[in-house]
C-alpha cells in the first residue's frame, strides 16, 4: 500500500454521492460520499473540497463552497465533510437526501505539515474547524503518533461525538455551561498541553485564533511548538486564479486555496 | 440549410488588419483576472485548446492588491476588489512570457495603468516579448491627469490610450471597454478609429454590498465590480449596440455560462467570446463550449461561425426594414 | 442596547421641507410599475398598510405601449420593455385620484415626459387632486429637445425638469434617478439644488437579450430595463454614493427582495424603500417588509428607524477615519 | 350544494402539496395537489395558478410559471395541472417528488363563458393546451351539456389519455404519423364540427390558432359558431399591474392574466 504522504492527485471537477448523513453536533451533520477512484489514498488532512450547493441549472447561489474534508475511508474510498447549516448554500447541502450527486472540485489546497521529528499533536478546533483536524488525527494514529484533540464548544451538544474521533486520541474539551469538560473556553486548556506537544494545529472562527494566539505567545518557548492554522477566506475560483482568497504573511499575499489554508501561525500578519 | 460535411470552420482573426495577425483556433477565451496566468487552470483543463486566453491585469508596478474581503456574491453575480495584485511588467515579464512560448494557445496580456505614458511603456516592453500573442488594454482604470475620472468613459480619453498604445507596438491591440461609459458607441467608435483591432466589451459594472450583521460594506475596498450571469443583459446590449457602429471584430464578455449564452453574444455580433466568473463555478466551462459550439454549428449546417454573428440585427430579420434599430435606449417602464 | 418598551418609531418623512409633508407611517412602499394604480394587489394584500405606493407612470398623452413580448427572464432578474402603457394625465386624473381619495395609504404619482413643458403640465394638473398625496419624477426619458438624449443622464436637464416641476406644485417632489448616468452623485445634488423633496434610486439598467432559436431579439422593443436581486449591487453602490452628498431623503430602490436586503438599504443611506419586480415572486413581500422592519427594530433595541439609516458609512464605523469613502469607483479587477 | 358558475375566489398565495404524478403525453405528467378550503368548487375552466418553480431559496429562475388548471376533484378539494417540460422551470416542478410543497398564487384569469343556449361544445387542443380544455368538458358534462373533445399530437404517444377525460365526452384525435384517430392536423377535423356546435373553445401553439381560425373563418356562417381561444403570454405579475402579458384587441390592450388568457376569438387582433 502507498502511503499517504507521498500521494498527490491533482483537482478535478466530479460528482459524488451522497451516501449518508450523520447529524452532529446540534444542527450540522457529517455528510458521506463517493470518491473517484484513488481518492481517499491521495488526499491529505487540511485539504478541502469545493462543492456546488444548489441544483446545476439555477445560477443563484452562484459559487461553490469551500468544505474541509473531514475522514476518509480508504478501504471504501469514502470520504465525509462536517457541515453547519449557516445560509443558503450549506442549508442546500445539509438538506438533500442520499443519493443525490454533487457537484465537487478537489482535493484543493495544501495539507498540514508533520515534521518528520515530531511525536506529540495537539489539534484545537473550534465549530466545524473540527473537520480537518479528524483527518488529521486519522493521519497521525495510523503514523503511530500521539495526539491531543481539544475542543470547545457552547454546552456537550455542540462538540463532536467521541466516536468521530480514533479511539486512540486524547479527546480534551471544554463547554462555556460546564454541561461537559472543563468550564470554559478550550484556549484556557491549552497552556498545559504546550509543553507536551511538538507541534500545535488549529481550525476554527477568528476569535479562537486570537485567544490562541494570546495564549501561545504567552506560554511558549522560542518559536517551539510551532503553530499551524486553517484559515477560512471567501473564495471564488479554488485553484489560485482569481487572488479573491488572500492571507497576508510575511512572504507576501499568500492565496488561500492554493498555497493555504493552512499557514505557520508565526508567517501570518494578524489584524 | 447546406451540407456542411467537413467540420465547421470555427476560426476567428481578431486582427484582420494588422500584418502580424491572431488568428484563434476557436472563439472561446478565457477572461482577464479569472484564469491568473493560465497556469493554474492548466491543472485541470487543456489550456492549449482554448482560442486564447487573457492574463491577469499587470500594471506598471508591482501591486499587493486590496485588503481582504475582496470578493461577495450577489444574486447570480458576485463583486470583487482584488485590486489589480501583480508583479508588475517587469516582474511579469520575467516570469510568464518564457513559460508561454513553448505553448500552442494565444496568450494575450491584459494592461492597466492610470496615465497614458504607462499604458504605451507597458506595450513597448510587451512589443518583443517571446510567447505574447496581443495586448488587451483595460481603460476601466482612473485617469490621474483627470482628476482619476475613468479613462473608459471619454471617448476621447479613450482613444488617447489607444492611440499611445498602437504607437508602442505592432501587436495586435484590443480595447476593452466600461460598461460605466454614457456613450458606449462612441467610445468604440473613438478607438476603432484611434487603431484598435478588436474591442471586448463589456469589463464589470460597479457594485456594492452590505453585510446586515456588521453594518459596514463586505468589501474592504466598499466597492468592487460586477460580474457573473446577473450582468449579461447589460453586455448582450451593449455588444449588440456597438456592433452595428464598429468593423473591428468584437469580443463579447459578461456573464456567460453556457452554449446558449454564448450564442447570444455570436448573435449580437460577437465574432469571439471571453469566460470570466462562470470559470469559478464551472472549470470545465471552455473545454465544453468549445465542443458544443462546433456541435451546434454542425447540427444546424453552418460552414462557418462568422455565419452566426451579427444574426440578430434588423439586416438578417426580414420582416424588420431599419438598418439598425439601436435607438438610445433609455426608460422601458 | 437600549430598552425599546414601546413599539419602534417606523415614520419616516420623505418631505421634510415641504410644508405639506409626506409622512409615511413605514419606509415600505411599491415601485412605479410593478404595482399598477395599487388596486390591482388590494385584491391579495392590505394596501392601507402600506407606506406609501406608486402609480404606473403616466404621460402627457395616453399610450398603447409596446408590442409583444415586452418581458424577458434573465439570471436572478428581468427586463420589461412596457413601453409605458397608460391612459394620459387626463383620463388618468378622472379614473384613479377619486378612488384613491378614500384610501389611508398615500399614493405617490409617477410622471414621464419628453419635454420640459410636459412634465410641469402634468405636475400643475396633479395639484390639486384629490387623493395625490406627492409626485415622483422619473427622469430617465429621453429629451426630445436634445435628440433624445436621456434627461437623468445629465445634471443640468435634470436640474431643468425637478425645478419646473417644483414651480408648478406646492406637493412634495420625489426625483427618480437613472443609474444610466456617469455622475449619478453629481445629478443627485443637481436635483436636490433645484428643489427635490427626496430621491429615489435607482431605475432600472438597460439590457437585452436574444432568442436564440428565433435568432432575434426576445424583446420586441429589443432593448428594455433590467430589474429584480441581479441589479441591487448596483443599485445598493448608488444609494451610498448619494447619501454621503445629499441631505435630502432617500428612497433606495432595485431587487429589494428580502429584510436583509431592505437592510442593505437603509445602512447605505435610504429612508424608505421602494419594491418592485420581488412582488411578481412573492405578492405578500410588502407585508411580510413592514412586520420584519419593526421585529428586526425592536430585536436590536432601536426605537427609530432613523437609528440604521447610513450606519454603514465611515462616519458610523469607529477603525474608519475619512469622512467618505465614496472615491469614484471605476475598476477593481 | 353551491353551483360553480356563481362562485368565485380571490387570488392567493398558498401552499400546494403535491399528492401525485401520473406520466401522460410522452414526456408530460398530470400533477395532483391539495387546494386551500373552497378552491376545488370556486375556480373554473380558463383560470390558471402561477407557480414558484425553484427552491424559495434561490433567485433563479426568478419568476413564477403559470399553469392552466387542468381537473379539480370537488369532494377531495384538490386539482391537477398538466405540465410538459419545457425549460427550467417545468423540468423542475415535474421532477419534485411527492410530498414536495410547491408556492402557489391564484386562481387567477378570466374563465371560457358558455352561454346560456350552448348545448354542443367544440373543444379543440394542441399539447398541453388540453389542460384548460379538459375542466371545462368536466363542467359542460356536469351540467349535461354535449362535447367533442378534439386533439392532435405528432403519434399517438402524444396524445391526452382518454381516461383523464369524463367517459361522456366524445374524444376526437389526430396524429402526423396516423397512429391514432385520423391522420394529419387536429384542425382538418374541425370544419365538419362546426355547424354542429353552438361554442367552439381552443387551446394549443400559436400555429394551431392560425390553422384553426383559417378553418373557421372559411366554414362557418356569420359570426357563428362564437369561438374562445386561450392564449399563452410570457407574465410576471399575474395580477394586472405591470401591463406585461398584454393582447391587443379591438378594444384596447388587454392583459392576459386578468382580462385573459380567454379571449373572444373575433375579437383579438391576430398579426
Ligand atoms: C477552506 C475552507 C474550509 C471550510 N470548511 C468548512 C467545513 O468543513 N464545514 C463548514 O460547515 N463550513 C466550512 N467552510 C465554510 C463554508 O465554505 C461556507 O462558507 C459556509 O457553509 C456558509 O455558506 P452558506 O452558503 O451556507 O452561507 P452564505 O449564504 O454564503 O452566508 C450568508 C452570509 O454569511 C457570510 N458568511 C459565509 N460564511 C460565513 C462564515 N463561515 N462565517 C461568517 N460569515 C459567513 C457570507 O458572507 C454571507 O453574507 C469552509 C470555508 C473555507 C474557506
Ligand atoms: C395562461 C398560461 C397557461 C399555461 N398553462 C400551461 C400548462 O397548462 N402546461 C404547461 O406545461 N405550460 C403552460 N404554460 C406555459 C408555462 O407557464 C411555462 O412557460 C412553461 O412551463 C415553460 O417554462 P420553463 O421555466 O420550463 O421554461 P423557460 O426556462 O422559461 O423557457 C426557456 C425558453 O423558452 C421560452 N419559452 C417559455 N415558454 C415557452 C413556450 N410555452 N413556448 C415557447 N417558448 C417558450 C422562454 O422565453 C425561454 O427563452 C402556460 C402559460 C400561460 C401564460
Ligand atoms: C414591469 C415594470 C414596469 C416599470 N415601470 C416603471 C414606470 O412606469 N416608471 C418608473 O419610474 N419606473 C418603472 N419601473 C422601474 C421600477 O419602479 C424600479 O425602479 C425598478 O424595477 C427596480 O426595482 P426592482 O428591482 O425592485 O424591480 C418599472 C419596472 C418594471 C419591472
Ligand atoms: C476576480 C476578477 C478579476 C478580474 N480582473 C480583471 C483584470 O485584471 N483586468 C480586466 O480587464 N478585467 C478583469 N476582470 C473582468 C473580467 O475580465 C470580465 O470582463 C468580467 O468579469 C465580466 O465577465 P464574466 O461575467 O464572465 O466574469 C475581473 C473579473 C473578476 C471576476
Ligand atoms: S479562490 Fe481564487 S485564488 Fe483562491
Ligand atoms: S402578468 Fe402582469 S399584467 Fe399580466
Amino acid at each position: 500500500m502507498q502511503s499517504a504522504a507521498g500521494a498527490t492527485m491533482r483537482p478535478r471537477e466530479f460528482l459524488a454521492e451522497l451516501l449518508a448523513i450523520e447529524p452532529v453536533m446540534g444542527d450540522s451533520a457529517i455528510l458521506t460520499f463517493t470518491a473517484p477512484e484513488g481518492f481517499a489514498k491521495a488526499v491529505g488532512a487540511g485539504q478541502f473540497l469545493d462543492s456546488l450547493c444548489r441544483p446545476e441549472s439555477a445560477h443563484d447561489p452562484l459559487l461553490r463552497r469551500p468544505y474541509s474534508i473531514c475522514s476518509v475511508d480508504r478501504a471504501r474510498n469514502t470520504f465525509t465533510i462536517l457541515v453547519r447549516p449557516y445560509g443558503r448554500g450549506s442549508a442546500w447541502l445539509i438538506n438533500q437526501p442520499v443519493g443525490t450527486l454533487i457537484d465537487t472540485l478537489g482535493p484543493l489546497g495544501n495539507r498540514f505539515e508533520v515534521q518528520p521529528k515530531t511525536n506529540r499533536l495537539l489539534l484545537v478546533a473550534g465549530g466545524v474547524g473540527a473537520a480537518p483536524l479528524v483527518l488529521l488525527a486519522e493521519e497521525a494514529v495510523r503514523r503511530g503518533q500521539s495526539v491531543a484533540y481539544m475542543m470547545g464548544a457552547q454546552n456537550a451538544e455542540g462538540l463532536l461525538p467521541a466516536h468521530v474521533l480514533p479511539e486512540e486520541v486524547e479527546y480534551v474539551v471544554a463547554t462555556d455551561d460546564g454541561s461537559a469538560g472543563a468550564k470554559g473556553f478550550v484556549t484556557d486548556l491549552v497552556g498545559e498541553y504546550l509543553r507536551w506537544a511538538d507541534q500545535v494545529f488549529a481550525c476554527g472562527p477568528e476569535p479562537m485564533f486570537r485567544s490562541l494566539r494570546r495564549v501561545v505567545l504567552a506560554n511558549r518557548i522560542g518559536n517551539a511548538p510551532p503553530v499551524q492554522v486553517s484559515l477560512e477566506r471567501t473564495m471564488a475560483c479554488g485553484l489560485g486564479a482569481c487572488l479573491g482568497c488572500v492571507v497576508e504573511t510575511k512572504h507576501g499575499m499568500r492565496t488561500s486555496c492554493v498555497q493555504g489554508p493552512v499557514y505557520d501561525m508565526d508567517e501570518v500578519i494578524w489584524s | 440549410m447546406s451540407e456542411a460535411l467537413a467540420a465547421p470552420d470555427t476560426t476567428v482573426d481578431l486582427a484582420p488588419r494588422n500584418p502580424r495577425e491572431l488568428v484563434l483556433r476557436n472563439p472561446v477565451m478565457a477572461a482577464s483576472g479569472c484564469f491568473g496566468y493560465g497556469q493554474e487552470y492548466a491543472q485541470i483543463i487543456d489550456v492549449q485548446r482554448l482560442g486564447a486566453f487573457v492574463s491577469k491585469g499587470i500594471t506598471p508596478k508591482p501591486r499587493a492588491g486590496n485588503a481582504m474581503p475582496r470578493i461577495a456574491e450577489t444574486p447570480a453575480g458576485m463583486l470583487n476588489a482584488i485590486g489589480l495584485q501583480n508583479p508588475g511588467i517587469r516582474g511579469f515579464l520575467k516570469k510568464y512570457p518564457p513559460i508561454w512560448q513553448h505553448w500552442q494557445v494565444p496568450a494575450i496580456v491584459n494592461i492597466s495603468a492610470e496615465a497614458v505614458d504607462d499604458y504605451a511603456m507597458m506595450a513597448r516592453l510587451l512589443d518583443e516579448a517571446p510567447g505574447v500573442a496581443g495586448i488587451e488594454v483595460n481603460i476601466s482604470c482612473p485617469n490621474i491627469a483627470a482628476g482619476g475620472y475613468c479613462f473608459g468613459w471619454d471617448p476621447e480619453m479613450s482613444a488617447d490610450v489607444t492611440r499611445a498604445v498602437r504607437a508602442a507596438t505592432t501587436l495586435p491591440v484590443i480595447v476593452k471597454l466600461s460598461p460605466g461609459a454614457l456613450d458606449i458607441i462612441g467610445v468604440a467608435q473613438a478607438v476603432e478609429e484611434a487603431g484598435a483591432d478588436a474591442i471586448s466589451l463589456i469589463n464589470t459594472l460597479v457594485g456594492m454590498t452590505i453585510d446586515t450583521r456588521t453594518r459596514r460594506p463586505v468589501l474592504a475596498n466598499v466597492t468592487g465590480g460586477l460580474s457573473g450571469p446577473a450582468i449579461r443583459p447589460v453586455a448582450v446590449r451593449m455588444v449588440y449596440q456597438v456592433a452595428a457602429a464598429v468593423k473591428v471584430p468584437i469580443i463579447g464578455i459578461g456573464g456567460i455560462a453556457s452554449l446558449n449564452d454564448a450564442l447570444e453574444f455570436f448573435l449580437a455580433g460577437a465574432s469571439a467570446i471571453q469566460v470570466g466568473t462562470a470559470l469559478f463555478v464551472q472549470p470545465g466551462i471552455l473545454m465544453r463550449l468549445i465542443d458544443e459550439i462546433e456541435a451546434y454549428l454542425a447540427a444546424n449546417g453552418l460552414n462557418q461561425l462568422g455565419e452566426l454573428v451579427g444574426r440578430a440585427h434588423p439586416a438578417h430579420r426580414a420582416d424588420v426594414t431599419a438598418d439598425s434599430d439601436v435607438a438610445l435606449a433609455v426608460a422601458e417602464g
